[in-house]
């Protein structure tokens, strides 16, 4: 099949150049410049698809985004995109589309037998039934109707192309590139403000691309272009085509997309599909056009039936007729250019049929003009299912005419596109004169122009837009020439708006792409659903992928008149982001897969890779988990880990504990507030472990301090808690107590720190030191810190400090030594048996220590919980002190921190299980506590485990089940101190 | 001098040359600017004179109120909240900046060495902007973000401090992030080409 | 939603953390009769329907704790000021 | 009139002419025993409840704009029972009870469909605290399974388990978790208590109260002065609001949640899926359309909007889940007030005020409370007592430090 229906003049098509593009699997040709819509109209492809819940024929209505019903399934396989409108693809060389919801074919689709039985499928049909019996429901009814629910199919792959954001700011935002539009972009550039410019169309110019006026004697497509040129050569104006603005945000955000590659067979070599752009302006003019509604009458959706401005669009702007033979069915009079366009081209316009009461003198006109028949009347029926064959026209009188005619072009006038200007909560406000709703309470900073402001003459787009685009410069400081064009005063546009007409023909539909019909209306309103947002969601009128553009008001008229309501009080559904649908890629830009979140890699973390460590995420940091060596298992490894550490000497990078920097005379003051015990006492040289609280009295995090001098603090905080920490003291030193005399700064990154533990660790570090430097057990003990120098002079921080239970330091270095120093300390320690333990063992050794950490300190536990309530001051106030004390929180009865031994060491202790008294019920009644930590202990041979258990220091000895329904798994354990291992703490002073 | 080799915070991050479009000149450069001196010094609390007087006596400068940048004897000053400047030096290398402030402002700035915990990166090209835009939410119109301006802001979520100097920018991001902070660089200069200028 | 930081300048709301009513003020005794001003402090709120009083922190920029007024039912911010008035 | 198959097809032959409002609009009466603010999914229930287990009929339930305009009308419809805290978890196994038994209560298809809720965890520490949650449903007889990646694979193939950031380790999964139809629970449940007498008025809001010696004696509303023997308040988002009239100062802020809708496309996600490494929550709905949103805006409004962080901060969770929606396009977004209170868990209580009584601070999760916090709340007007299952819900949790606060995140609304 050729292009039948392209003419051979008139548009912005490259005649010259052909694309094949295929669409159902048939291989067909357009132009450049052509969008699938008008490249399969060119084709005289008439019927695109199917409905939602009918699965009636649809063709082509509209030539814009608002498009209701040529939707396609546009690429294949992993690219594959449903629900994508053919009135908005670029057509592109190779081109592969599909038709959806049909089955087995576009012509054939069984699921159509439902329009037949549509009287019981009738608005809400579902609530009322389908409850029995009870179970069908998810075995039966709902698969049923999921399968038949959606249109395209999705595909399961991922999505194989990328999507990025970019920032940009400017004095003047200007959405929407047609007449007002380019009007208000030339004022304000002119002025010398930074606009953007953006249009989601491909070529600037909105319907002056598809309308045959002049502007200052130059047709406008011209005039356009000119504007488009003059536009391009202003530094400070950025115009972004292909670019929907969808969202408009407080602060002058506007949200938008850009379809970079998306006109293209596949996006350029490395560039994204598409972009988000978070655009920051001062001002904004919302320059977005008017939407053209349907007037609703008995089998208004046929293929063949479009809008009348849509005709023009792609008579004028692609240079096909949708059609051969036209009838043409307006309320207005700016619609008979449809059928002056048409006739022009050659296309035979065989009637003009006015519905409006007061029929206008010019409609009769232009259809003697062109020899057309002129009918005061309104359509009555149409035949044809897959396409428009002829219509049956009732004249006033009653008489009725039949017309063969291929297309039928409809106008009921026009809608301005306000849904950016209510997104922040503005309403708009009915336009009695206009009928239509105008933008009401605008968001700051914004205006609106052209048809988007209910100004539909072209005259009054021009102007409008000039002097929005003028008065926005000028409110960002510029001064603006004084316009040049003036307004009329009134728009020369009458407007007897007809929404529907009683006619003959089959169902009516007001949503066309969910299929609700007049009679769906109806039955809502019947049933007291009787204001649009009820309508809306009983019928499901509007909330397709188009939004009711081209609905929402004709089924607000339609209640009104069922109701006996004024129009204008009806009110009407919200709009909402997004203007058009987004796609969910292009919101997540750049992160997705490994980089959804930046990652963050402690100072040893290439070593610890060549040394084949597992890695661990722990919060944005990627840890080293464990090092295992070839045939080892997991537990096994973590078994050599522990016990080379507690035997001999182990390594572990603990980097990544948050690292506070707190200085100044008050250093000490801070931090007697923030933690529960004191710390100002503290002498130099020393470090000392500490818990802080939140205000309402439950643990928060706990880490150790260490003065280095006298107003000098440098305060170590969990992993997960670094940040949160931070915060909080900042607004403990900003906020509670500015008068303190304190300074804090995160140290985290400056600061590569090692855990050496084990007997042997102190001639490991020894090793290390510079000579000269004594840390024996007396001139360094337990719990001191200091600074000293290694390997050759090295600034290092040492602190005597043990999560291990074992003989420890902690040395910290310069980060960008610190791949040198684990290497380093790999070295030094190789003679006394040095290994790397990773975070699992130092896990397994903290439990064995009974040390809390995360699983402890979920923030549901108190310092009494932690066995720690003893620590809390009485002499200070402290953050949570308080509230900490009240009853509640220090009750025996509380669950709090125990240790457990399985009554046979090989059962484990499952962290998560529950405990109940032994010879109780496992239920909820005799729930007593939870298991928060569990670990091989190689030194006792045995699993323990950790646990917060009602009452718990007062029941060592006792037996307990500990019960894991989830994983099915039971066992006996005995309730013990959670210090397994040296519980005086000996080997921590040798 | 240290035993220990010290390793930049890019080294092995991002490999030197040419990355993403490899058509003409590449629209970005990116520069490690390794070993300088950084700290931060902040305020003690009623000794504001006496700190802008000790730095103009030891620095030539005084410092800034604002987000900007000041350049004084050896050290760059950059206001990066109030009370609080970052300073930035070649001259002073590495931790004897945060050495050599500590012990010229002593009573009248609390001073931490950042030498080590961040990577500093210079870059310059004809699509810089276009490139960080990216992922900067601040404007850089030049004359917006003038040369010598500074903000503390973040980048693909990541935190970064960045400063403009002449026609390029530095960006100080944290050591820990250098490698997600490439992977973004590379992506979103793609378009453009990328190179990359590591040390020798 | 942006957020004019009185040292950084505008940015969006993505560099900022909320924290909430800044009205409330921390008692000053650790009294067992300060029960109730403890109570009302760590958990009730100021939670109107137009101005509100609260602190945000420009977390991810300058780190400052700010006091700002914004309007609860537009989002529109009246004033913003930093919560340390001195230094 | 009966709903039924039958019925269907009977007003089917005549037209659907015969088709009764859903429920009357009456006018408002001088005074009822009880009047309930608010015609969310809450207060329809209670009127329900209490007019069918509790016999009390008397009861008007105001709503200052269209039912069901609330959050009701706008949540992403998840109904589950998987708490952790023994305080929550009986509450809302009861609730998900009462779900189960709902369309044959109500005789109303709400479309209850439990097609499982699936938490999916990233880390050793993770799955720990979902098997103590797991076990916590358990001994309290509701359901629960731990997955491994196999089991999820298997439930949801198209997330991306292994390439992740945060690779995934598993699930803990609730079969009969799953989500019910927003719109038919209130109209369901409008209709039942219309059917029994209670009178449901649209567009009237409560602006103030009457309170005579410490006891409530009626409202002031937009349709004038109506007296009540007891009045409940169920305003969800506007608590603060509607508790300022009559003085209450409440432990609550108010928040923005967004949530999203994509277009329809064919069956793909056939569970509730949320991700545990970031804020992301997803379902198909039986329109076709992917429901979800992530967390809050985090800053007090009543605006009823969000702003753009979030929206792609979820969509970010969302490419991260699954990678294959990347190309399936966001249709609407929009947003509802929450009742955040400060240790993420509800009040259902009285207040100081005699006759007052109080429902609120549901946060995120009231839509899968609607049955038993309205058969709870009714408990509590008709009886005067605390139902057992929402004995914890008390207003005095707060002085006496039980809160109930699953997340562990203090007083500080924006984070539960
Ligand atoms: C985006 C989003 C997603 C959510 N997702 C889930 C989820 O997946 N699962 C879940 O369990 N929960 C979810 N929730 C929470 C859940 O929706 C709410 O907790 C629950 O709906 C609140 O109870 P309600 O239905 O009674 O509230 P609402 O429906 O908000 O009812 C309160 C009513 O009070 C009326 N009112 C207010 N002021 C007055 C006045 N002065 N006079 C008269 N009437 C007044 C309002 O108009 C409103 O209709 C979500 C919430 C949101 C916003
Ligand atoms: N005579 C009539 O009854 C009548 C009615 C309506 C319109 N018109 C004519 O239509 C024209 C209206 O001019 P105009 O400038 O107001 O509108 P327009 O329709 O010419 O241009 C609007 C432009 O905005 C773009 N757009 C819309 N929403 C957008 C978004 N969210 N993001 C990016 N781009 C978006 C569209 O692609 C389009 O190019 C005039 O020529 C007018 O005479 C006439
Ligand atoms: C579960 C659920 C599914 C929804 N599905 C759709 C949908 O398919 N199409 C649509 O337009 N809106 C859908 N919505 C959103 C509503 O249109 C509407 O935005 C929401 O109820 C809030 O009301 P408002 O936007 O009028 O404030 C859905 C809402 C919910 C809660
Ligand atoms: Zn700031």
């Amino acid at each position: 099949m050729s292009q039948i229906n392209r003419l051979m003049k008139r548009g912005l098509v490259d005649r010259d150049k052909s694309i094949s593009f295929r669409f159902d699997g048939q291989r067909l040709e357009g132009h450049p410049g052509d969008t699938l819509a008008s490249a399969l109209l060119a084709n005289g492809i008439r019927l695109v698809g199917r409905s939602f819940k009918y699965h009636r024929p649809r063709g082509v209505l509209t030539a814009g985004s608002e498009e209701p019903n040529a939707l396609v399934e546009l690429r294949t396989g992993a690219h594959r995109e449903p629900n994508t409108r053919a009135t908005t693809i670029e057509l592109y060389e190779g081109l592969d589309a599909a038709s959806q919801n049909r089955w087995p074919s576009l012509k054939y689709d069984l699921l159509s037998v439902n329009q037949l039985v549509s009287p019981i499928f009738g608005a809400g049909f579902y609530y009322k039934t389908f409850m029995w019996p009870a179970s069908f429901w998810e075995k039966l009814y709902e698969p049923t109707i999921r399968r038949a629910a959606g249109l395209g199919y999705p595909s399961k792959q991922p999505d194989p192309d990328t999507y990025e954001k970019a920032n940009a700011f400017c004095d003047v935002i200007v959405i929407g590139a047609g007449a007002a539009g380019l009007s208000a972009a030339l004022s304000a550039a002119r002025a010398g403000a930074r606009v953007i410019l953006c249009d989601e169309d491909f070529v600037l110019g909105g319907r002056l691309l598809a309308e045959r006026g002049e502007i200052d004697g130059k047709p406008t497509q011209e005039w356009a272009a000119a504007a488009a040129a003059e536009l391009e050569s202003f530094p400070d104006c950025r115009i972004l085509r292909r670019t929907t603005v969808f969202g408009v945000y407080d602060g002058g955000v506007y949200a938008a997309v850009e379809r970079v590659g998306d006109h293209l067979r596949k996006p350029a070599p490395y560039t994204p599909r598409q972009r988000l752009w978070r655009i920051v302006a001062k001002q904004s003019v919302v320059c977005a056009g008017a939407f053209e509604r349907p007037i609703v009458f008995g089998d208004n959706d046929r293929p063949g039936v479009m809008l009348a401005s849509a005709v023009r669009t792609y008579v004028n702007r692609f240079g096909v007729t949708p059609g051969r033979a036209v009838v043409v069915f307006a309320d207005n009079d700016a619609a008979l250019s449809t059928a002056k366009d048409l006739s022009d081209s050659g296309v035979e316009v065989r009637a003009i049929v006015d519905p409006r009461p007061d029929a206008s003198p010019t409609a009769g006109q232009a259809a003697t003009a062109i020899g057309a028949e002129y009918v005061s009347g309104i359509v009555d029926s149409v035949s044809g299912a897959h396409g428009i064959k002829s219509v049956r026209i009732k004249d006033t009188q009653g008489r009725m005419t039949l017309f063969n005619c291929d297309l039928l072009a409809v106008s009921g006038g026009w809608n301005p596109a306000i849904n950016l200007t209510t997104h922040l909560g503005g309403k708009p406000v009915w336009d009695e004169a206009r009928s239509c709703l105008v933008p009401g309470a605008l968001a700051p900073g914004m205006r609106v122009a052209g048809a988007a402001a209910g100004r539909f003459s072209l005259d009054a787009c021009l102007a409008s837009g000039e002097t929005a685009g003028g008065e926005s410069a000028r409110d960002c400081g510029f001064s603006p020439a004084a316009p040049s064009r003036s307004a009329p005063a009134q728009d020369d546009e009458r407007v007897t708006p007809v929404w529907h007409v009683q006619s003959r023909g089959g169902k009516a539909f007001v949503d066309l792409q969910n299929d609700v019909t007049v009679s769906d209306v109806k039955l809502a309103a019947r049933e007291g659903f009787r204001v649009p947002d009820h309508l809306k969601r009983y019928t499901t009128l509007g909330m397709a992928t188009d939004q009711g553009k081209t609905s929402n008001l004709n089924g607000a008229a339609l209640l009104a008149e069922v109701t006996g309501r004024y129009l204008g009080s009806v009110g009407s559904t919200t709009f909402r982001p997004p203007y058009t649908p987004v796609a969910i890629g292009a919101l997540a830009g750049h992160h997705r897969g490994k980089e959804f979140r930046p990652k963050r890699l402690p100072p040893s973390h290439r070593w610890a890779e060549e040394n084949g460590a597992e890695f661990v995420e722990v919060g944005a940091w990627m840890r080293a988990l464990m090092f295992p060596k070839s045939g080892e298992t997991a537990q096994e490894t973590v078994d050599r880990e522990v016990a080379n550490t507690r035997n001999n000497v182990g390594v572990c990078d603990v980097s990544t504990l948050g690292k506070i920097d707190v200085q100044g005379p008050d250093a000490g003051t801070l931090l007697d507030r923030v933690y529960i015990n004191g710390f100002s006492k503290l002498p130099v040289g020393k470090a000392r472990y500490g818990l802080m609280l939140r205000e309402d009295g439950f643990a928060m995090d706990d880490g150790t301090t260490a003065r280095l001098a006298d107003d000098h603090f440098y305060m170590t905080t969990t992993t997960a808690n670094a940040v949160r920490v931070s915060q909080h003291l900042e607004f403990c030193q900003q906020v509670l107590w500015p008068e303190l005399d304190v300074q804090t700064v995160s140290q985290t990154e400056q600061w590569a720190q090692y855990a050496v533990a084990g007997p042997q660790s102190r001639k490991v570090i020894e090793a290390l030191l510079d000579s000269g430097q004594d840390i024996s057990n007396e001139a360094f003990p337990y719990m001191a810190c200091g600074t000293f120098t290694v390997c050759g002079g090295t600034p290092a921080r040492l602190f005597r400090l043990s999560f291990s239970g074992e003989l420890a330091y902690e040395i910290g270095v310069p980060a960008r030594f610190g791949d040198a120093l684990i290497r380093a300390i790999m070295d030094d320690g190789a003679e006394h048996g040095i290994g790397p333990y990773g975070t699992e063992a130092l896990g397994v050794m903290r439990i064995e220590k009974g040390h809390a950490a995360g699983p402890e300190l979920n923030g549901q536990t108190t310092a009494h919980d932690l066995g720690l309530g003893r620590m809390m001051s009485r002499k200070k106030d402290f953050i949570g002190r308080f509230m900490g004390e009240r009853e509640a929180l220090n009750e025996a009865s509380r669950a709090t921190l125990i240790g457990l031994k399985p009554l046979d060491p090989k059962m484990r202790v499952s962290a998560g299980a529950h405990l109940v008294p032994r010879h109780a019920k496992a239920d909820a009644a005799n729930d007593q506590g939870y298991v928060t930590s569990q670990a091989y202990s190689p030194e006792l041979e045995s699993f323990i485990g950790l646990a917060m258990l009602s009452d718990g220091p007062a029941r060592y000895g006792e037996v307990v089940r500990v019960c894991d329904p989830l994983r099915n798994y039971e066992t006996l354990a005995e309730v013990c101190s959670p210090h397994f291992v040296d519980p005086e703490g000996e080997r921590l002073r040798v | 001098m240290s035993d220990l080799q010290s390793v930049s915070a890019l080294d092995g991050m991002l490999v030197s040359g040419r990355h993403g479009s490899p058509d003409g000149d590449a629209g970005v450069t990116l520069t490690e600017r390794a070993d300088l001196g950084l700290a931060t010094l902040e305020v003690r609390r009623w000794q504001g004179a006496a700190l802008d007087e000790s730095v103009r006596t030891s620095y030539g400068v005084g410092l800034p109120s604002a987000p900007t940048c000041v350049e004084g004897k050896d050290v760059r000053f950059i206001g990066v909240a109030p009370g609080q400047w970052f300073a930035v030096s070649e001259a002073l290398p590495n931790e004897m900046l945060a050495d050599d402030l500590a012990s010229k402002l002593r009573g009248k700035a609390s001073v931490a060495d950042h030498s080590s915990g961040r990577a500093v990166v210079r870059l310059e090209g004809s699509a810089v902007r276009s490139v960080l835009s990216k992922g900067l939410a601040i404007d850089l119109d030049p004359r917006v973000f003038v040369d010598g301006a500074a903000a503390v802001t973040s980048i693909g979520h990541m935190g970064v401090l960045i400063w403009r100097d002449t026609e390029a920018f530095d960006l100080a991001v944290f050591r820990s992030f250098a490698g997600s902070f490439c992977a973004w660089i590379e992506d979103a200069s793609a378009e453009f080409g990328l190179d990359v200028v590591t040390r020798s | 939603m942006r957020i004019t930081c009185p040292y950084c300048g505008a940015r969006g709301l993505e560099e900022f953390t909320y924290r909430g009513d800044a009205t409330v003020t921390r008692p000053s005794s650790i009294d067992a009769r300060a029960t109730e001003a403890w109570v009302d402090y760590v958990y009730l709120r100021d939670n109107p329907a137009g101005l509100h009083k609260e602190f945000w922190q420009h977390s991810a920029g300058c780190r400052a704790w700010l006091e700002v007024a914004r309007d609860t039912t537009t989002h529109e911010i009246v004033a913003v000021e930093l919560a340390a008035k001195e230094r | 009139m009966r709903y039924s198959l039958a019925s269907l097809l009977a007003n089917a032959l005549t037209g659907n002419k015969n088709w009764k409002p859903v429920w009357r609009e009456p006018e408002p009466k001088r005074s009822y025993d009880v009047i309930i603010v608010g015609g969310g999914g809450h207060g329809l229930a209670t009127a329900h409840y209490l007019a069918k287990e509790h016999g009390i009929t008397n009861v008007a339930v105001i709503d200052k704009s269209y039912l069901g305009s609330g959050n009701v009308g706008r949540n992403t419809t998840i109904v589950r029972s998987n708490y952790l805290l023994p305080g929550n978890e009986p509450f809302y196994e009861w609730s998900l009870k009462l779900w189960e038994g709902l369309e044959q209560d109500l005789n109303y298809n709400a479309m209850v469909s439990q097609r499982g809720v699936l938490n999916v965890f990233h880390s050793d520490a993770q799955r720990d605290s979902f098997v103590r949650r797991g076990n916590a449903m358990r001994f309290h007889g509701a359901d629960a399974e731990l997955l491994d990646n196999d089991q999820v694979r298997a439930l949801v193939p198209f997330v991306d388990l292994d390439n992740a950031r945060f690779p995934i380790r598993g699930g803990l999964y609730q079969p009969r978790g799953g989500t019910v139809r927003h719109d038919a629970v209130v109209w369901g449940y409008a209709r039942s208590a219309d059917q029994r007498g209670v009178d449901v008025i649209q567009n009237c809001a409560a602006t103030g109260f009457r309170v005579e010696k410490g006891r409530i004696v009626g409202i002031e509303t937009e349709k004038g002065f109506i007296g009540a023997k007891k009045v409940a308040l169920s305003v969800a988002g506007s608590s603060s609001r509607v508790g300022e009239m009559v003085g209450l100062r409440l432990p609550i802020e108010s928040h923005v949640l967004q949530a999203f809708v994509t277009e329809g496309i064919k069956p793909l996600l056939d569970t509730v899926i949320t991700f545990g490494a970031g804020h992301f929550y997803c379902s198909q709905s039986d329109k076709g359309g992917l429901v979800f949103g992530g967390d809050i805006d985090g800053y007090n409004t009543y605006a009823q909007r969000g702003n753009l962080p979030v929206v792609e901060d979820v969509a970010e969770g969302g490419m991260a889940l699954i990678p294959a929606i990347g190309r399936l396009r966001i249709l609407r977004s929009w947003g509802g007030l929450l009742d955040m209170s400060m240790d993420g868990s509800p009040i259902i209580d009285r207040t100081d005020i005699d006759g007052l009584y109080f429902n609120g601070g549901w946060c995120y999760g009231g839509f899968k409370a609607t049955p038993a916090a309205g058969w709870c709340f009714a408990h509590l007007i008709a009886t005067g007592q605390p139902h057992p299952y929402a004995a914890a819900y008390r207003f005095d949790r707060f002085a006496s430090g039980r809160v109930i606060d699953e997340k562990g995140m203090g007083a500080q609304p924006n984070l539960h």
